[in-house]
């Protein structure tokens, strides 16, 4: 990758070299041969062929179970799967058997498939190409998540899911896609959890674009806020949380989903039930409304948290 | 829709005129958008046969069905700009479009989601004796998703008044239907499943009238469900992620003076020239194109006018009760 | 019954070799069948008996170290009839460490080579296995088994137009059983057969009648020629009999003519074979299965809980 | 309250759903598996053939066309036997179904009810024993009713074949002999249910199977002097969080028991509530180990809350024993 690559031009890069080094990546999905609406693999067919690059008709049960087939005979598929909306025709697949497959064969098999998606509100796209199903991941056993939130962690984490030897969806925030800016420890493991801002008063802990968004409020909160970006939405880490938290003693959680059966709700119990005497204050939560998303410019923007909402809820937890 | 001595053609240019002035107005379209250009024929046979107790389950290009239909164009605009005009005062945008006073309860944005809740109000209405069937509406692309076949299968099963109608802008390839369609030719498919289907060149008005016709005469006789083929030439305005007019304002003269090799696929100028050829006075076309024109300007005006809604709508009808 | 011996891909089929074969994997899923009456074996079980023959005679045709095969949610006769270790398969029906899948995947997900996996999905098998043959060495192929309950949902159809795009290496065989869980085929759909869907998609197509073990693995060997030579994926339709309700316990009583034993028996017995030898075949067969699962379940140790956590990933996240 | 009989749980479903067959003629159901494979047959097949339809091995289709059956004046009930046979027709019930009325300003709406058995059943492997109900919690416009006694269950098919809602009704499998009275007025789920009162030392709070578990690991107690009370909060979307923390307030323990993985579940949100209330009150969360429902029995009683676990869980919790070293107790991150 280059140093000024995007989001996207960086995983393209890392899904390039990857095809370089290893022959038995191959990449399946809609369009993909001509790039795909996002040019996520723009120029991956000329370079490395149409039999490892392969477009499918729209039928993303049948490709993601492909993607499993390829997987079992020993390729490395790359499934990108153009919205995570569109992960709801794909589920039986993904949970059913990409999860479950090695533990069901009493570990002697594996399925190493990446599945590359989209996720989140903001382009007026309305309710069906706008949600946010992280939270839905984090409840399947034997499925890993990455959410990179810089082009850098973008190469990382393509370039990991596909060494690793388990399904990995990597979900990447629609925010984010042509978004150039670097953060602290860029270089560091996609896997960990990473603190990109340092402070003493109160720890956030956020994840894709909103990561952005708590260091934009950080430099406006009045407190010393200390900003981690999870990284790895499952299986989930609170180790680095609990660590800040010996520090700051208050914690606020900032997630783009709906409030009940949310990522953050997670994070939350796990923090209370092994870091309950750490905290000084009750725990605040920042998620989206429990509300289809909304097309129109002036109705998704309210549904949509901001930076200000941020500052309010840090300056909040110092209230007690 | 006041009563018109071409009634086809005004459907047609309805929803012409609305897409092009959207296209030129794109910047202010707050989302992603599609057009229904070269596909307008299709939408005028189903709103000609249309009854009032027909349910029209559409998809994410749904422009053209619903100015055929007659729907109010102005909410049409605002709900695509995003303002409280609209249907769903700006909630749903072009993915949602709908009108529940002609037939379309809601629209889904799922290839082929909308299609098995077709069957589901085809399969009330026969148990309940009530008139009406069902029309769904989907693209050449959707009949890669399984679904489609579950529902030719249970539509032929149940014997359900359903008319499927695939609007189809691709072109064969490599001896198979389309380049992501290994059948021979589209309307294999459900007569794979014991559907009756029928192909139309939906270009020519007057083919894809008759098709649909047909077909609904025989649903609404008790036959069970139906397949029509609307095969469209693909309009070069959609290559683009967003919609553009490569070929300008379509005026009703280059029905005789084609300006591109697309004319002869546009339905609107093959009925100009089946109109001319049956001596229709060329004044009388373009006082016709005149009107809806300025129905269309109007409509955008008062839409460009209209305030979005306040951000207190986002939460409504999400529950019927608390 | 006419031709004796039939030449296929595999060589020549030997009748009485298919016979004993069929006779084991019909023995163990009595002994199965037992076991769950009795408790020792929980859990919801689909037996294949009725589709011996189409094990039997599909396997006789492959090449079981190259070709891959996936199943459906009775797998039984599928790994047994590719000799997968039966006293592995019986210790995984009874939950022990020691079984095919360590007493995680249970009769519905058996997992082993050349037999990849079963599934407890209807149709869940079918993308896989023609993503699979996309990897498969040239003149190797992949064969996805399914009962034609599948044939109505849309992974089914998904699944044929992908591989018939895609020309991939798949021969796609339909145990058509008449049945789908509770209901006949005729409630499922106005299609009779199941062959028709080939013509659909262009993939070549041919039915069988699926109590003829001869008959499978000639129609298998012949479908399978063109499919090793890169022409495509093919469809092979089994018209079998369901001897056992849609599960064991299953309260429906469920009786059906064309057991494929009889079949195969009838013709040995038309080609001098002595019936009583092969009666007592049977007869011991039925004891050796008793007593394998009589053994499993009192030596094989019972799977140890402990081991579940580092069961979910290969490579455990730090 | 209103007079009650006291009955068996899959005895009230019975009664209940031909109650409401009698009552409303434009009641179908897609599919009859209502009392699953293993429960004793309700007999609905004989007494209601010409209400129900028999669709073929499709749920999409089927979950589809129920829902547009539900918007045209038909009340459609699709019994899914297994609820991870949901997840072919996952876009029904979650793009389709729940936006309808949202979709259409309100001019129209999808009332169908899903009914589905969920949890662990004992021996039908990691791709039979979902709790998808977890997931769905997350689905703005689907009422989920999860019951766990049979006056719950009674009331369940009341309201979701009357309410203006999809709904979905999460029910289990070994559910079918729990007993209890059941009201001829059929009660209202929108709030908690307390099924036993107890001194105040301890609340343990849940639904479906593990209520039962409760209500056992609460008489277990009694040897330990702890009076336990056990509430229920059968609606688990939208979720009364607010009514379930004052139902329990006062309680110096509360114990969350839930048979989804702790991922999202609705026992953590009903705790992640109790946090933000800041009340310091000693609370747990026990839920199903992160990991697949394995085959074996006695492999599955590893890894979810049996009796004997939740009766641990509180002495835990009350400080009446030590931590186990209970190699299963949940914990978010799996090492």
């Amino acid at each position: 990758m280059s140093r000024n690559d995007n989001l996207v031009q960086a995983a393209r890069a890392a899904l390039d070299d990857a095809m370089r080094r290893d022959p038995a990546v191959h990449v399946l999905g809609e369009d993909v041969v001509s790039g795909g609406p996002f040019a996520l693999t723009k120029g991956l067919a000329d370079r490395h062929g149409v039999a490892r690059v392969r477009n499918t008709p729209i039928c993303e049960g049948a490709f993601i179970g492909a993607g499993v087939g390829l997987a079992l005979a020993g390729a490395r598929p790359f499934v990108d799967i153009m919205f995570n909306d569109f992960m709801t025709a794909a589920s039986d697949q993904l949970f059913n058997n990409a999860a479950k497959l090695h533990f069901m064969g009493g570990g002697r098999y594996s399925v190493p498939l990446t599945v590359w998606t989209i996720a989140g509100a903001g382009t007026r796209w309305g309710a069906h190409h706008s949600q946010h199903l992280d939270g839905w991941f984090a409840q399947v056993a034997g499925l890993k998540v990455l959410s990179p939130t810089t082009p850098r962690m973008a190469y990382a984490s393509v370039t990991a899911a596909l060494e690793d030897p388990d399904p990995v969806v990597v979900l990447v925030d629609r925010a984010l896609l042509y978004d150039r800016v670097a953060l602290p420890g860029d270089d560091g493991d996609p896997w960990a959890p990473r603190t990109v801002r340092h402070g003493d008063d109160v720890t956030v802990v956020a994840t894709g674009r909103l990561v952005h968004l708590a260091l934009e409020a950080a430099e406006q909160a009045r407190p010393s806020v200390e900003v981690i970006d999870l990284q790895r939405i499952a299986p989930l880490d609170v180790e680095p949380i609990l660590a800040s938290l010996e520090r700051t003693s208050r914690l606020v959680l900032v997630h783009d989903e709906a409030a009940c059966g949310a990522l953050s709700a997670l994070v939350e119990s796990a923090v209370y039930e092994r870091g309950f005497w750490l905290l000084d204050a009750p725990i605040r939560r920042l998620t989206s409304p429990a509300t289809p998303v909304p097309a129109a410019a002036t109705l998704e923007d309210a549904y949509m948290l901001t930076a200000d909402d941020v500052v309010a809820a840090v300056e909040a937890v110092m209230a007690g | 829709m006041t009563a018109s001595t071409w009634p086809r053609l005004e459907r047609m240019l309805r929803g012409r005129r609305f897409d092009e002035r959207l296209i030129d107005v794109r910047e202010r379209v707050t989302g992603v958008f599609h057009v229904g250009i070269g596909q307008e024929a299709t939408a005028a046979a189903i709103a000609a046969v249309r009854e009032p107790d027909d349910v029209l389950m559409l998809n994410h290009r749904s422009h053209q069905h619903l100015a055929a239909n007659g729907t109010d164009l102005a909410p049409m605009f605002a709900e695509i700009l995003g303002r409280d005009l609209g249907p769903l005062r700006g909630r749903g945008g072009t993915l949602h479009l709908c009108d529940a006073d002609r037939g379309v309860p809601y629209t889904s944005s799922m290839v082929g989601g909308g299609v098995p809740v077709g069957l589901g109000v085809a399969l009330a209405k026969r148990r309940r004796g009530e008139p009406g069937i069902a029309i769904c509406c989907f693209g050449d692309g959707a009949l890669g998703e399984g679904v489609l076949h579950e529902c030719f299968n249970i539509a032929r099963l149940w014997d359900l008044p359903v008319l499927f109608v695939c609007e189809s802008n691709s072109a064969p390839a490599a001896g198979q239907a389309t380049a992501s369609q290994s059948a021979g030719a589209l309307t294999d498919l459900p007569q794979a499943h014991r559907v009756p289907a029928s192909r139309a060149d939906a270009t020519d008005p007057s083919a894809i009238d008759d098709a649909v016709r047909t077909a609904v005469a025989a649903i609404r006789g008790g036959g069970g469900p139906r397949f029509v083929l609307a095969q469209t030439a693909p309009w070069p305005g959609n290559a683009t992620f967003l919609p553009t007019n490569p070929l300008g304002r379509v005026e009703l003269s280059r029905a005789e003076r084609p300006d591109h090799e697309w004319d002869a696929h546009d339905p609107i100028l093959n009925e100009v020239r089946a109109l001319r050829r049956d001596g229709a006075d060329p004044e009388a076309l373009r006082a016709l194109d005149a009107r809806v024109a300025a129905e269309v300007e109007d409509a955008l005006r008062a839409a460009l006018d209209a305030p979005p809604a306040p951000a207190s709508v986002a939460f409504e009808n999400v529950r019927a009760s608390a | 019954m006419t031709a004796p011996d039939v030449t296929t891909a595999g060589g020549r089929l030997d009748l009485d070799a298919a016979h004993a074969q069929m006779s084991r994997v019909r023995a163990f899923e009595e002994a199965v069948a037992e076991g769950h009456r009795d408790g020792s074996l929980p859990g919801l079980l689909h037996l294949s008996m009725g589709a011996e023959a189409v094990a039997v005679g599909l396997m006789s045709v492959l090449d079981l170290e190259r070709d891959r095969v996936y199943s459906s949610h009775r797998p039984h006769g599928h790994f047994l009839a590719a000799g997968v270790d039966p006293r592995a398969v019986m210790a995984e029906l009874a939950g022990r460490e020691t079984g095919l899948c360590r007493g995680r995947g249970g009769t519905m997900h058996l997992m082993s080579e050349p037999v990849v996996m079963a599934t407890g999905i209807v149709g869940g098998t079918l993308p896989i296995a023609v993503g699979h043959a996309l990897r498969q060495p040239p003149g190797a192929v992949v064969v996805a088994i399914f009962g034609d309950g599948a044939v109505q949902t849309g992974i089914f159809h998904e699944s044929l137009n992908l591989a018939a795009l895609w020309k991939v290496p798949v021969l796609f065989v339909c145990e058509n059983n008449g049945w789908a869980e509770f209901s006949s085929r005729e409630e499922h759909t106005t299609v009779g057969g199941v062959v028709r869907y080939g013509d659909l998609y262009g993939i070549p197509a041919a039915e069988v009648d699926g109590a003829d073990v001869a008959a499978v693995a000639e129609a298998a060997a012949e479908l399978l020629a063109p499919v090793r030579d890169g022409a495509g994926p093919a469809l092979l339709e089994c018209h079998i009999a369901r001897l056992r309700p849609h599960y064991e316990g299953d309260w429906r009583e469920h009786r059906a003519e064309g057991d494929p034993l009889v079949a195969v028996e009838q013709a040995l017995v038309a080609r001098g074979v002595a019936a009583e030898a092969l009666a007592e075949r049977r007869q011991a067969d039925v004891h050796e299965a008793r007593a394998l699962l009589a053994s499993v379940l009192a030596d094989e140790p019972a799977a140890d809980p402990r081991h579940d956590r580092d069961l979910v990933f290969a490579r455990s996240p730090r | 309250m209103s007079a009650t009989t006291a009955m068996r749980y899959h005895a009230a479903r019975a009664r209940a759903l031909f109650r409401e067959l009698d009552a409303n003629p434009d009641i179908l159901l897609l599919g009859s598996a209502v009392s699953g494979p293993f429960n004793p047959d309700m007999g609905l097949d004989e007494r209601y053939a010409d209400r129900i339809l028999w669709p073929p091995i499709a749920e999409f289709a089927a979950m589809g066309i129920a829902t547009g059956a539900s918007m045209a004046g038909l009340r459609t009930l699709v019994p899914i036997s297994t609820s991870s046979f949901m997840f072919y027709g996952w876009p029904a019930i979650v793009q389709e179904a729940s936006n309808v009325r949202y979709l259409s300003a309100g001019r129209a709406s999808a009332p169908v009810v899903f009914h589905v058995h969920a949890g662990h059943r004992r021996g039908g492997g990691a791709q039979h024993e979902h709790t998808p109900h977890a997931m769905l919690q997350n689905v703005p416009g689907l009422r989920i009713l999860a019951p766990g006694t049979p006056a719950e269950v009674d009331a369940a098919f009341h309201e979701a074949l009357t309410g203006g809602d999809p709904t979905l009704i999460v029910d289990h499998l070994l559910l079918a002999d729990a007993e209890g009275p059941v009201p001829d007025a059929p009660m209202r789920l929108g709030e908690p249910n307390v099924v036993r009162s107890g001194r105040g030392d301890l609340a343990i709070v849940s639904y479906s199977l593990m209520l039962q578990h409760a209500l056992e690991a609460a008489t277990a107690l009694e040897a330990d002097g702890v009076s336990a009370t056990v509430v229920g909060v059968p609606c688990l979307s939208p979720m009364p969080v607010d009514a379930t923390l004052d139902a329990i307030a006062g309680h110096a323990s509360v114990l969350f028991v839930d048979e989804s993985r702790a991922a999202g579940s609705p026992a953590s949100h009903l705790a992640a509530g109790l946090l933000e209330r800041g009340t310091g009150v000693r609370a747990r969360l026990l839920c199903t180990a992160d990991a697949h429902p394995p085959f074996a029995p006695h492999l599955l009683d590893a890894i979810v809350p049996t009796v004997e676990r939740i009766a641990g869980a509180a002495r835990e919790l009350l400080g009446l024993a030590s931590a186990t070293t209970d190699l299963h107790r949940p914990s978010p991150t799996s090492r």
